[in-house]
């Protein structure tokens, strides 16, 4: 790790992608369109790599994940990018069911070294499909991580620490970050999947984001220090989920609201609610909050700013467990 | 069976109203007035009217994506006030300003629509099915020659050919599909091929042709309504212009030639069908400027509709009532 | 409603259909090999309905789901099964992303009549895919109802219902139920979906189970009678959850296990939990326990009994929360 | 290319083997003394013996579900004792006893498997990827009629002739999926009919035939390795039994006719296979009845060990360091 310049979360990712191609040769990618780029991640790189590694498929989910899926099986270790990550549906089956049970249901012999990649989130306007927050969706099924950045840091370091993971890993990247700039080192370096972070301390409130949310959770805080001091906590990784650093901040500020931008039912935000009202139950004076998208499809029109998380949902449920 | 000189004056017209509503489209993203993205249709606005300008009432009509349907919307008659009104999120739009981008004519038979490229193969199969049942009605369904790449094409093509269902697979083959060139997606020079392994009648029709289009699906509809089955169109034409507004222009990882591109612009299904009706005395000059007249002059009431219908923004729990029935 | 007799669970499912295909013309089933049949819930249907209303497909769950979901629009009200309910993910693009969303994102114009079913569950030892526990699934996304019926009675009243609704609903039904025999009145009545039951009173802790594990959570309140008095609520359907009556139930007893056959990540157990530390917080004597499958793909061989919930693993965590 | 007598008679000792192991799993399951299902591959044990048998060793194999693979498992070498020891849950098995009917062995290339019908359709599509990068190695990819309705084989079939990947679609066409016929499956005749929508070639051969089957694969293999690209060969065969021991044998709702299954029996692949061997004098009577003596002493080692083999009762926390490397 040396120098630390600041670069868009998006550039982040190809940094990540561009180092890890070079140093290990059975690392490539697949998707849609891809070498021509829809999203800058992967711009340039088939210049670099050419096509043998910068494999562009047909417009068909199940072929090009299978491109992947049995390349991992053959030494590779595939990223397959998905373009929008809701488009991972049309594969479903063959990443919830078989992706996932593979290591574990052949006895535990194979592993299976993939990166699945997508973009999502509310605020272009897209509708349902295209914003579609899919992190819940595979973290309900055992046998693939599951991360999502919030900063350009931790998305160059989550991304390599996934490409070298031996398992499954879903990197799911939210289109409200893509631009953001942060500090991000040039060489070499992992953030490790399934540890939260702290990434603000505070004393009366334990507040959980990550992706676009944790911009949210960073106003909201800025906003209310001085009156009420939030301690943030992003994930990174939501499966496996680090519950023992939301307990410890709880230990501390006695209060939680979790951000999740995903529809509340069966989300991270549900589940870190759950564990922590079973092994932090004396821990809690007051209720856990959870401020989610409300179980409805996502609108596309002029809806998304309050229909998704939002600074004022986040602030009203902060104000709420600090009453 | 060759077309009358009335049915070559409506898909003339209805061909110079789409190539409008696809400009005033194109316009508006650029400007800022539209939601989303917009796939431009320019050069390419034929296939789509000549297909669904002479279905019935009761045929299911689903457009292809590529200029939002434009071309079906005109030749089906939805309300593209509407349509442009939910594509600018406001309350008269037909999704009620939800979706961005999606039609949605229920009572006109166009289902709705998905940013999932080849959804519809699936419910295909059901208003195939139903349509058989009730007798008397058929399925147009549209898409691009890159939508053919999903394993649901497949089932939808062999339930269709197994049950003889009474749908016409009408693709627009553009041999692109965002930078992907026909190559990279299909190893025949037709994607029509495909219907080979189902024993499925296929046919190669010039999708610039306008009228040629309008003959070859007429003849399919009528054998789907016979009850012998599907049949797969496959419309060529081509794309003059980026994939979506805004993004860059490229054939895998580089931009398309400029010479190339100037080719394509030679067939212009517009300039094309007015030589013909020319030609044939179908229209006078004078009935064409009049065309072009009232065309310009719908795009814009359609735009004032959808301008003065106010921003959908309804309360979470108006949103919510929405969900379930 | 008039005579009741005792038929097992699939028997009740069968009789509803037979009940709503005479009323209603427009109600078909498709699938794979249902003529024939598989279990035995279709038997016998195409002899009395034919081959246009009992529609058997090819091998391909996006053709015989799109059978459904097209004939929906055009007016029927189909009953698609997926003969192992696991298999609806080789049709989960079509149904989590369009089929969830159709009526709210094309403005509540049309209504999807249609029940999506198909059986699973753990104790028939064939392994993760077989077994595959979806209600979670389907129900973590809106637009979508999902039930799964505890006894005889329920099955053919939740399917009456399930048929009628003019929405999407989902009749997942577990295999260790099939043969359970119960009283089924003989005529025509509806279990209204969303609402929970409380099928057994009790005082000191409140153990919401379904499906299966109902059968589970009656031992443990048997075997704990006179010790420990346990009320159960069976929750019937999981999407809307009627979290109210588990509130009431809660009002009185102050403790809660919830037991669910599903990972436990994202799970009903997790997100009832989750609500009740919002919503409920004030009514809570002690921590939430859930009991679930560990996340681990459900393993086959000889494995099942142990890592599916189970009436030790029940009676620890209920005596875990009375202590 | 004809076989030689050497290859003809490994041929015939694979096949005899393989229908001892067949019968086996068909009596243990009777018996109770398998987990799960099986689905007999009685009458039909030639086309997994013939298509796998000249395999390579780098060369990627996915056995049909039918008859769980006995064929292919046998051709392959793989080790049938630990994948009875599965079959059983014992901790011998090849998967550690936890999938009640996966095999798993990577070390020889056979990759896992699965109880969704046509899983190795995304798969194999990587198979094949990685196979033509590495060259010297393809892919025999197996599987049923029946697994053909399914999109993902389209996907598979359509990268596989863009990209001419090395890959053997070999399909197992036995005219039947559980109670549907082929007749409710497919609109042609012959399934391999398909391959025609992408220009891929089609070969139709006798699944009764062991012999003309290894034929086929081996050219199918040739052509692969030569960079040709893939090859559909379709093995018509047959069920003599029910689709798994217990469930009725039906035709739709129909039980089949006896007649009808008594004239399949007439095409048992070890009937045909000894005339042939016994004809052309690859093999003597006396070398025959040793071949049927070792099968069956084999058949005894197996089931001995995996009957020895401790059942596979693993804690939940050992379980749970099963699922991430
Ligand atoms: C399931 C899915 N995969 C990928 C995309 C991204 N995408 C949008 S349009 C398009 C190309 C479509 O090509 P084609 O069907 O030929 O229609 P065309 O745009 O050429 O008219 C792609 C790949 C998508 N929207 N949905
Ligand atoms: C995705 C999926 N759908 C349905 C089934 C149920 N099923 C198991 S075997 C089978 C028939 C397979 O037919 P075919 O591929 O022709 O092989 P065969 O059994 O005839 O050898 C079916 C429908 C399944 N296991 N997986
Ligand atoms: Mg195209
Ligand atoms: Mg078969």
């Amino acid at each position: 790790m040396s120098e630390t310049r600041e670069l868009p979360l998006v550039e982040a990712i190809q940094e990540a992608y561009r180092l890890e191609m070079e140093r290990d040769q059975s690392v490539i990618m697949v998707g849609q369109d891809i070498a021509g780029g829809i999203f800058p991640h992967t711009k340039g790189l088939v210049e670099q790599f050419g096509t043998d590694r910068i494999v562009d498929t047909p417009l068909a989910e199940i072929g090009m994940y299978g491109t992947a899926f049995g390349a991992a099986m053959e030494g590779y270790r595939p990223i397959v990018d998905f373009m929008f990550a809701g488009f991972f549906l049309n594969a479903a089956s063959p990443i919830l069911a078989q992706t996932a049970q593979f290591r574990f249901i052949h006895g535990s012999q194979m592993s299976l070294p993939m990166v699945i990649t997508g973009a999502c989130g509310a605020g272009m306007r897209l509708g349902n499909e295209h914003a579609m927050l899919v992190h819940n969706m595979i973290a309900q099924v055992p046998g693939i991580k599951v991360c999502m950045p919030s900063t350009p840091y931790d998305a160059k370091g989550l991304m390599l620490a996934a490409i070298r993971d031996p398992n499954p890993v879903a990197f799911i990247w939210h289109l409200g970050t893509m631009m953001d700039r942060g500090p991000v080192p040039e060489g070499d370096y992992e953030v490790p999947l399934g540890v939260a972070e702290v990434k603000r301390e505070g004393s009366d409130v334990t507040l959980v984001a990550n992706g676009f949310q944790y911009k949210n959770a960073v106003a909201v805080a800025d906003k209310l220090a001085g009156d009420i001091s939030v301690e943030i906590v992003d994930p990174r990784s939501i499966s496996p989920l680090d519950i023992d650093t939301i307990l410890r901040s709880l230990e501390k500020t006695n209060r939680l609201v979790i951000v999740d931008e995903s529809w509340d039912s069966r989300s991270t935000a549900s589940q870190i609610a759950a564990e922590v009202v079973d092994v932090g139950f004396d821990l809690l004076d007051a209720p856990v909050k959870r401020v989610c998208i409300p179980d409805i499809p996502l609108p596309g029109g002029h809806m998304e700013p309050y229909v998704a998380p939002n600074p004022d949902a986040i602030e009203a449920a902060v104000r709420d467990v600090c009453r | 069976m060759a077309l009358g000189k009335k049915q070559m004056a409506l898909l003339y017209h209805n061909l110079v109203r789409a190539d409008h509503f696809d400009k005033m489209m194109m316009n508006r993203i650029m400007q800022g007035k539209l939601l989303g993205f917009y796939h431009p249709g320019d050069g390419a606005m034929a296939a789509g009217v000549g297909a669904s300008t002479f279905l019935g009432e009761n045929d299911i009509l689903n457009p292809h994506h590529r200029a939002h349907g434009m071309g079906y919307h005109v030749g089906r008659g939805t309300d593209i006030g509407r349509y442009l009104a939910e594509h600018t999120g406001k309350v008269d739009g037909c999704c009620g300003g939800r979706s961005s981008f999606h039609w949605s004519f229920p009572e006109q038979k166009v289902y709705g629509a998905s940013g999932f490229i080849g959804w519809h193969f699936c419910p295909v199969v059901g208003w195939g099915w139903a349509s058989k049942q009730k007798g008397e009605q058929m399925v147009l369904m549209a898409s691009g020659d890159g939508s053919y790449g999903q394993g649901a094409a497949h089932e939808a093509m062999l339930f269709a050919m197994n049950w003889k269902l009474p749908i016409v697979f009408f693709c627009e083959n553009n041999g692109m599909a965002i930078h992907s060139t026909a190559a990279d997606m299909h190893p025949m020079p037709d994607i029509s091929s495909l219907a080979q392994g189902y024993g499925m009648p296929a046919v190669v029709v010039d999708g610039q042709d306008v009228f040629a289009v309008a003959e070859t699906v007429i003849a399919a509809r009528k054998h789907a309504l016979a009850g012998k089955g599907p049949t797969f169109v496959e419309a060529k034409t081509l794309r003059l212009r980026e994939h979506d507004v805004g993004t860059p222009d490229l054939a895998r990882a580089e931009p398309r030639e400029a010479k190339y591109l100037e080719a394509l612009k030679q067939r212009d299904p517009v300039v094309l069908a007015t030589r013909r009706v020319l030609d044939e005395k179908v229209l006078t000059q004078k009935q064409i400027d009049q065309i072009y007249q009232e065309a310009k002059e719908e795009v814009a009431r359609v735009e004032q509709f959808a301008d003065d219908s106010p921003v959908a923004q309804p309360s979470i729990e108006e949103l919510q009532a929405g969900v379930y029935a």
